[in-house]
C-alpha cells in the first residue's frame, strides 16, 4: 500500500481528504488504482499529473516503482517556459 | 537515487570557457533565423486579423481577394482538419478564429501572393461580416459573474459556482492549519497586488517558410523552441502523418517560451498545399505583440503572519490569473512555486484562471512564477519592515532546506536556497552603503526544472572525433555545453565534439526547448550516449585483445587494460579505435533515449539598489547582483548570461514593461516604443555570484539555470523601492506616474 | 507609388502641389517610413529634398545660424558652433531617437510630424527660431512657435515646406537647456517636456527668459507666465516656485498610455525648473 | 508600378537592384542582394537589428528606402570580417560570450564599430547610450558592454 498526497482542489473528489491509501506498485498502478477509486479524480488524471517521489518530480513515467515507504505526491502536469 | 558521478575537481572541459561552435556565424550574419531562408518559386504569406476584441464571424467572403492578379491561394480555419482533442482545437483556433474573433489581432485568414505587396492588398479584399460581441480584458472584471463570455463551457469540475463562466480552473495547495497558525503571529499582512501581462519581447519575429508537395509531403523551416511540438501539432491541424512532415528548426533569435507553440506554421503549411507553392510567413513586430502569447496577468491576495522575532507561522495566498482567450494552466504553476522558499507549518495557496479578451498566453520564463513570488516576497519585506528585522535573516531563518516539505507537496531534495541566502549576506553588495534616496531591496526566486523527452545520438567519425544529434534548438548556447559534456565524460578535447540539431525525421521525439531542460535532459542523455558508445568501443578492443569485455576499462578518452590481471596491452586511443572501426565491426555510435527526470529545482536570490527621483518617480536601479544555484555550471559565461539575462527581463518587468489596453479592448502599445524594454543605458553591470549545489539527479550534477533569474527582479524592486522612496506599490510596472501618485499622495 | 529626387525646392514645391495632398516629403524619413509602414500613410509620391543644394548644411547667418531641412540630429551634434549658441536646441535634437534615428531625424521632420511631444519643438520655440518656407507663392519666415496647428497638424498651406530653420544670435551670457521626461533613460517620446532660454544681466540675474512646453497640451506651448517669473531673478526658491507653477497652470495634457494629466502637469513643472537652473549655469559660465 | 534602379556600393562592392518605391534598403539589402546579416526585429526603427552605415553614419536600414541609396556606400556586418580574419569586435563577442540567440548581433556590431571609429576609448556609460537603440533581450547587455570595451583596448593596441 502507498499513501498519497493529493493537493487541496481534489480533495472533494477523493471524499475530503488529500491523503489516500492505494495499492500500487508503480506510477501507472497508482494512476489506475486512483481512478478506480476515486472516480471524481479521473478528470484531473486525464487533463495530466505528475508524481513526486520522494521528492523528485516525474511527468510521466509510468514505471517508476514506488517503495511502500516512498513519499509520494501527486502533482499538476507542467510545461512550459 | 544519488547519480552524480562525477564531482568538483574531476572535470576537465565542464567548467571551462570554451568558444560556443556558432560564434562566428553569428558575428558574421551567417547563421540562418527563421527569416532569412529562401527557395525558388517561393511565395509571401500574410494573414488577416480581427479588427474587433470580441466578435461572432457571420461569414469570410475570399473570391474578390482570389480574383486579385497575384494572389495564390486563401485560407480560413474551414482548411483545417476537423479535430476532436480539446487543447488540439484550441491551438487551431489561435490560428485562425473558427465561429468567433476572441482578441483583436486573431487571425481569421491567411493569403499566399506572389509577393508582400500583393498579399497586402488581397488582406484588404477578404471580406469579414462581424457582430462585435461585448469585450473583457482585466481579470477581475472576467471572474465578475455577468461578465460578457469569452468561451462556455470550459469550466473544470471543481471550479466554484460563484464565479462567472470565464473561470476555467481552480487549484489549491498547502498544507497544516492556517487558522492556528494565524492565531500564532505577533502581526498579519495582508495586501492585493496586480502584475500586468508581460511580452517574452524576443527579438526575432515568427517566421516559417512551409513547402507542401501534391504527394503529402512538406517541408517546414521554422524558429521555434521545438520542431517535434511543431510536428505533431501542425501534422494534427493538417491532417497529415507526422512521418511526412519533416520540421527544421532555424537559428532561433529568442524564445523564452514565446516559441514553444504555433501561431503560423500552420497557416504557411495549409497555404502551401493549396497553391502548390513554398510559403514563408514573417511576422510584422504589431503582429508579435498583438497575435503571439505574452505572459499571463495576475490579481492577487497574500496574507502572511509572523512572530516578532520573523518566523513566519502562516501564510494564505489567493492567485487570479488571466491568460487570454484559451484555458491555461500557468495559474497552477504560480499556486505551486509561491511559497517554495520558505519552510512552513501552515500555507494555502490558491489559484484561478480566467478567459478574456486578449492572445492565448504562452510561457514566459518560470510561467506562473515571477507574478505569485512578487506578492509573497512582498509581504514578507513588509513584515521585516514592521519589526525591523533583517530581510535576509529573516529569509534565512524561514528559508526551505533539504527535508523541508515544500508548501506544493514533496519533500525537497539537497537544495541551494539556504547556501544562495548566506552568499548574498556575505557579499559586499550587501552592506555596502546607499545614499540619499537610493534603497536596497532583496528577493528569493524559484523554478521547479523540467527534464522529459530526449534522445540524443553520438556518432563516432573515422577520425575519432565526434557528431553529437541532439534534437532541441539552441537558445542558451546548449550546442556548446552538451559538446563539453561529451568531451568530458569520453575523455577528448572540445574541438573534437561538433553538436547539431536534428530536424524531425533524423532523430526520435524531443520535448521542446521549456522548463531549463535542455543542459540538464539533453546533458544527461548526451553523458549515457557517450557511456554507451565507449562500452562498444571497449567491447571492441576487447575483442583484439582478446580479454573479457570487463577486463577494459575507459579512462581520458583511451581504452585500458582494467588492472595488471587484465594483461599487459598499450591503451587505445578513440582516434585508434575509429580508425580500424570497420574491421572490428563496423560504424560505432552511443544511443540514449529517455523521458528524464530528476531536473532539481532551482534558487535564486537577488540584491538590487535603486534610487527614486522624489520629483518624477523615475527609478534607476543603480546596482544589481544576481545569486543562483547552477547545481553545476557546465559553461559559466552562458550561465552568468541566463542569470543577467533573466533578471534584466524581470526589471524590465517590475520598472515598464506592460500590456495596455483600451476600453475599446485593442492593445495600445504593439511596439518596441511603448512596450518597454530596458535598453543598455537603463542598466548597471548585472554581477552574478554562481553557487554548485550539485543536483543528485543528474550525473555532473547539473541543474536548469534559465528560469529562475527572471523570479526575483519583481520584488527585489518593488521592495528596493518601498525603502528608497518610502512608499510600498502594490502594482507591476512600478512606472513613474504610479511611483510619483504614491509619493504625492503619502504627502 | 513613385520615387523622385528632387533638384530644387522649386521642384519640391511643385511636386507638393500638384499632387493634391497625396505627397510626402522625404528628409530623415524616421517618422514617414514608420507611418508607411503602419499604413497610416500611402502617398502617391516620395519627394527626397536631400539632394536638394543646401539641405545638408548649417550656414552662420548675422551670429546665428541657418540649418538645411535635411540636416540629421548628429551632425548638428557635431557643429561646435551651434552646440555653443544653442546647447539646448541641439540637446532637444540628440534626444529624437537612437543614435541610427540621429543618424538621418532633422529638426524640420521633428516640427513638421506636429507632435506635441516632438523633442526639438520646445527648444526652438524657446530659442524663437524661425522656419523659412518656399511654396508656390515664394518664401516666407514664420516663427517655428506658429507653424504647429494641432497634434498632427500644419499651418502650411498646400504645396509649401520648410527648407530651413534659423537660430538667431545672443547676447554672451545667454543659454539654454532642454529637459524631457521619459520612463526610460532612451528611446522613449516624451512624456513632459520644458525648454529655457535665458539671457542674464550685468548683476547675474535673468534679464529675459523664454519657457516652452511640451506634451502638456495639443501642441508645444510657449509659457510667457513662466518666463515673467523668473525674469528679474536669480531663480531663488520662491521664483522656481512661482516658474513651477506658471507652468503648471499652462498645462492642459491627455491621459494616455504615456501619463497621466497629474504625472505630466506635476512633470512639467519639476523639468522647467532644472530646466532653468542648467541653462542658467550655462549662460553663467560664458563670462 | 515601376521599379527603380538603384546602383550603389555595399561593403566596398558595386551592387545593382530593382526596387519598388516603398521598398525598404533592409528588404532591398536582405531579398534583392542577398545580405540577410541585417535583421528585422520591429521595422520602426525601434531595435536597431537593421543597423547598417549609410555614407558612415549608423542608420536603421528599416527607416531608409532602397532608392535612397543610389550613389551611397553602405555596410553591413558581412563588411566587417577580412579574408578569413575577424574583426577584433567579432572576436570579443566570441570570446567575452557577448551573445545568446545572435539575433541582434549583426546590428550591435555595426553600431560598435562605428561608435569606435568616433570614439576609440569610450566608457560604459558611452558605450551604453549609444547602443541603447539595438536591444538585446538575451544578455542584459552586461557582456556586451564588457566585450566593446575589450575590443577597443585591442583596437588602441593595448591588451585588454
Amino acid at each position: 500500500m502507498v499513501t498519497v498526497t493529493l493537493w487541496g482542489s481534489l480533495r472533494d473528489a477523493a471524499e475530503g481528504e488529500t491523503e489516500v491509501t492505494v495499492e500500487a506498485r508503480n506510477f501507472k498502478e497508482l494512476l489506475d488504482a486512483l481512478s478506480a477509486r476515486y472516480p471524481g479524480l479521473t478528470p484531473q488524471i486525464e487533463r495530466g499529473v505528475s508524481l513526486a517521489l520522494d521528492g523528485r518530480i516525474y511527468r510521466e513515467a509510468w514505471f517508476t516503482e514506488i517503495g511502500p515507504e516512498s513519499e509520494v505526491v501527486l502533482m499538476p502536469y507542467m510545461k512550459g517556459g | 537515487m544519488n547519480k552524480i558521478t562525477r564531482e568538483k575537481g574531476q572535470f576537465k572541459v565542464v567548467g571551462t570557457r570554451v568558444k560556443r561552435p556558432d560564434g562566428i556565424d553569428k558575428v558574421t550574419g551567417r547563421a540562418q533565423y527563421g527569416a532569412d531562408l529562401v527557395v525558388p518559386g517561393m511565395l509571401t504569406g500574410a494573414i488577416l486579423r480581427s479588427p474587433h476584441a470580441h466578435a461572432t464571424i457571420n461569414s469570410i467572403d475570399t473570391s474578390e481577394a482570389l480574383a486579385l492578379p497575384g494572389v495564390k491561394a486563401v485560407v480560413t480555419r474551414a482548411d483545417f482538419a476537423a479535430l476532436d482533442d480539446d487543447e488540439m482545437i484550441d491551438i487551431a483556433d489561435n490560428c485562425l478564429a473558427r465561429d468567433k474573433v476572441l482578441y483583436h489581432g486573431h487571425a481569421v485568414a491567411g493569403v499566399a501572393a506572389k509577393d508582400a505587396q500583393t498579399a497586402r492588398k488581397a488582406l484588404k479584399l477578404i471580406k469579414v461580416d462581424y457582430t462585435p460581441l461585448p469585450h473583457v480584458t482585466d481579470v477581475d472584471a472576467a471572474m465578475k459573474p455577468g461578465a460578457p463570455v469569452v468561451q462556455s463551457g470550459r469550466q473544470e469540475e471543481n471550479v466554484q459556482p460563484e464565479h462567472s463562466e470565464n473561470v476555467t480552473g481552480y487549484c489549491e495547495f498547502g498544507h497544516g492549519d492556517v487558522e492556528a497558525g494565524f492565531a500564532k503571529a505577533d502581526h498579519i499582512i495582508e495586501r492585493d497586488f496586480k502584475t500586468a501581462a508581460a511580452h517574452q519581447g524576443y527579438i526575432e519575429p515568427h517566421a516559417c517558410l512551409a513547402s507542401m508537395t501534391n504527394d503529402g509531403k512538406a517541408d517546414l523551416w521554422c524558429c521555434t523552441q521545438g520542431q517535434f511540438n511543431v510536428r505533431s501539432l501542425c501534422s494534427a491541424i493538417l491532417d497529415m502523418e507526422a512521418s511526412q512532415l519533416r520540421v527544421t528548426a532555424s537559428e532561433i533569435g529568442g524564445g523564452f517560451g514565446g516559441k514553444t507553440t504555433v501561431f503560423i506554421e500552420p497557416v504557411a503549411l495549409a497555404l502551401s498545399r493549396k497553391s502548390g507553392r513554398p510559403v514563408k510567413i514573417v511576422m510584422t513586430r504589431d503582429e508579435v505583440f498583438r497575435a503571439t502569447g505574452p505572459t499571463v496577468s495576475s490579481s492577487s491576495t497574500v496574507k502572511i503572519g509572523m512572530t516578532k522575532d520573523g518566523r513566519i507561522t502562516a501564510a494564505h495566498a489567493k492567485f487570479r490569473y488571466q491568460g487570454g482567450a484559451f484555458p491555461c494552466a500557468t495559474y497552477s504553476f504560480g499556486a505551486q512555486a509561491a511559497f517554495a522558499a520558505y519552510d512552513l507549518e501552515a500555507v494555502k495557496s490558491e489559484g484561478w484562471n480566467a478567459l478574456t479578451n486578449r492572445p492565448k498566453e504562452a510561457a514566459y520564463r518560470a510561467p506562473g512564477a515571477p507574478m505569485a513570488i512578487y506578492a509573497v516576497e512582498s509581504v514578507v519585506d513588509e513584515l521585516t519592515q514592521h519589526f525591523g528585522l533583517d530581510p535576509l535573516e529573516v529569509r534565512l531563518k524561514n528559508a526551505a532546506r533539504e527535508n523541508t516539505k515544500a508548501a506544493y507537496g514533496p519533500t525537497f531534495d539537497q537544495i541551494g536556497l539556504v547556501a544562495t541566502l548566506e552568499a548574498a549576506q556575505k557579499h559586499p553588495h550587501y552592506s555596502a552603503p546607499l545614499g540619499e534616496n537610493q534603497g536596497r531591496g532583496v528577493s528569493c526566486g524559484f523554478w521547479f526544472n523540467f527534464g522529459g523527452n530526449t534522445c540524443v545520438t553520438m556518432n563516432l567519425n573515422d577520425d575519432g572525433t565526434v557528431g553529437i544529434t541532439e534534437g532541441n534548438p539552441d537558445i542558451g548556447g546548449s550546442r556548446a555545453s552538451i559538446s563539453m559534456m561529451a568531451a568530458e565524460e569520453l575523455g577528448i578535447p572540445y574541438s573534437d565534439v561538433r553538436t547539431i540539431i536534428a530536424d524531425t525525421s533524423s532523430l526520435g521525439h524531443n520535448d521542446v526547448t521549456d522548463g531549463s531542460r535542455v543542459t540538464f535532459a539533453v546533458g544527461l542523455a548526451t553523458i549515457e550516449a557517450a557511456r554507451d558508445a565507449i562500452r562498444k568501443m571497449c567491447g571492441r578492443v576487447a575483442k583484439i585483445w582478446g580479454i573479457d569485455e570487463d577486463a577494459v576499462i575507459w579512462e581520458d578518452g583511451y581504452a585500458k587494460p582494467s588492472g595488471p590481471n587484465a594483461g599487459d596491452f598499450e591503451p587505445m586511443s578513440i582516434k585508434e579505435i575509429a580508425a580500424i572501426s570497420s574491421n572490428t565491426g563496423g560504424p560505432i555510435a552511443g544511443h540514449y533515449e529517455v523521458n528524464a527526470d530528476g531536473a532539481g529545482v532551482s534558487f535564486g536570490v537577488h540584491l538590487a539598489d535603486v534610487e527614486v527621483d522624489p520629483e518624477t518617480g523615475y527609478t534607476q536601479v543603480i546596482r544589481y547582483t544576481v545569486f543562483q544555484d547552477a547545481g553545476k555550471a557546465v559553461h559559466p559565461d552562458y550561465v552568468e548570461g541566463q542569470m543577467q539575462g533573466g533578471a534584466v527581463q524581470g526589471i524590465g518587468w517590475a520598472l515598464n514593461e506592460e500590456y495596455i489596453y483600451g476600453e475599446d479592448g485593442v492593445l495600445q502599445n504593439a511596439g518596441f516604443l511603448d512596450y518597454r524594454v530596458p535598453v543598455a543605458s537603463d542598466l548597471p553591470e548585472i554581477d552574478t555570484v554562481i553557487l554548485e549545489i550539485p543536483n543528485p539527479g543528474h550525473p555532473y550534477g547539473v541543474r536548469g539555470v534559465g528560469e529562475t533569474s527572471i523570479v526575483p527582479p519583481l520584488a527585489a524592486l518593488s521592495n528596493a523601492v518601498s525603502r528608497a522612496a518610502g512608499v510600498r506599490l502594490h502594482e507591476l510596472p512600478m512606472s513613474p506616474p504610479k511611483i510619483l501618485k504614491a509619493i504625492t499622495d503619502r504627502g | 507609388m513613385q520615387f523622385v529626387t528632387a533638384q530644387s525646392t522649386a521642384e519640391a514645391a511643385r511636386l507638393l502641389a500638384e499632387s493634391g495632398g497625396a505627397a510626402r516629403v522625404l528628409a530623415g524619413g524616421t517618422d514617414l517610413l514608420v507611418q508607411m509602414k503602419s499604413g497610416m500613410v500611402e502617398p502617391a509620391t516620395i519627394i527626397d529634398i536631400k539632394k536638394i543644394p543646401g539641405m545638408m548644411e548649417i550656414t552662420e547667418e548675422d551670429g546665428g545660424y541657418r540649418i538645411g531641412a535635411g540636416v540629421p540630429g548628429q551632425m548638428l551634434g557635431e557643429h561646435a558652433g551651434v552646440v555653443a549658441l544653442w546647447p539646448g536646441v541641439v540637446e532637444g535634437c540628440e534626444l529624437i531617437g537612437s543614435t541610427q534615428v540621429q543618424g538621418r531625424c532633422t529638426m524640420v521632420g521633428n516640427l513638421c510630424n506636429a507632435s506635441p511631444a516632438a523633442d526639438s519643438v520646445p527648444p526652438m520655440v524657446a530659442a524663437n527660431a524661425v522656419a523659412r518656407i518656399e511654396g508656390p507663392d515664394g518664401s516666407r519666415d514664420v516663427p517655428v512657435a506658429d507653424i504647429p496647428a494641432g497634434p498632427g497638424k500644419l499651418n502650411l498651406k498646400p504645396g509649401e515646406l520648410i527648407t530651413s530653420i534659423f537660430l538667431p544670435a545672443r547676447p554672451k551670457r545667454a543659454s539654454d537647456a532642454y529637459l524631457r521626461f521619459i520612463p526610460r533613460t532612451e528611446m522613449d517620446i516624451a512624456v513632459a517636456s520644458a525648454a529655457v532660454s535665458l539671457e542674464l544681466a550685468e548683476d547675474g540675474s535673468i534679464a529675459h527668459a523664454r519657457v516652452a512646453l511640451g506634451a502638456v497640451g495639443p501642441k508645444v506651448a510657449l509659457v510667457e507666465d513662466a518666463a515673467r517669473a523668473i525674469e528679474g531673478t536669480t531663480l531663488d526658491d520662491a521664483a522656481l516656485d512661482a516658474l513651477m507653477a506658471a507652468c503648471r497652470a499652462a498645462c492642459s495634457p491627455i491621459n494616455d498610455k504615456r501619463g497621466t494629466v497629474e504625472f505630466r502637469t506635476q512633470v512639467a513643472g519639476v523639468l522647467a525648473k532644472r530646466a532653468a537652473l542648467i541653462a542658467k549655469d550655462r549662460a553663467g559660465e560664458k563670462q | 508600378m515601376k521599379k527603380i534602379h538603384v546602383t550603389t556600393k555595399v561593403n566596398g562592392d558595386e551592387v545593382e537592384f530593382l526596387c519598388p518605391p516603398e521598398e525598404t534598403l533592409l528588404d532591398a539589402l536582405r531579398d534583392r542582394l542577398g545580405f540577410s546579416g541585417a535583421k528585422e526585429g520591429c521595422g520602426t526603427g525601434d531595435c536597431g537589428a537593421c543597423s547598417v552605415t549609410l555614407n558612415g553614419r549608423l542608420v536603421c536600414s528599416c527607416l531608409v528606402l532602397g532608392a535612397e541609396a543610389e550613389g551611397a556606400e553602405i555596410s553591413t556586418v558581412e563588411g566587417l570580417a577580412h579574408g578569413g580574419e575577424l574583426h577584433p569586435l567579432q572576436q570579443s563577442f566570441i570570446d567575452n560570450a557577448a551573445l545568446q540567440c545572435g539575433i541582434c548581433t549583426p546590428g550591435i556590431l555595426v553600431a560598435a564599430k562605428a561608435l569606435l571609429e568616433r570614439n576609440p576609448d569610450p566608457s560604459d556609460s558611452e558605450i551604453r547610450y549609444w547602443l541603447a537603440g539595438n536591444l538585446c533581450r538575451c544578455t542584459g547587455y552586461d557582456k556586451i558592454i564588457k566585450a566593446v570595451k575589450i575590443a577597443a583596448a585591442e583596437m588602441r593596441g593595448e591588451t585588454a
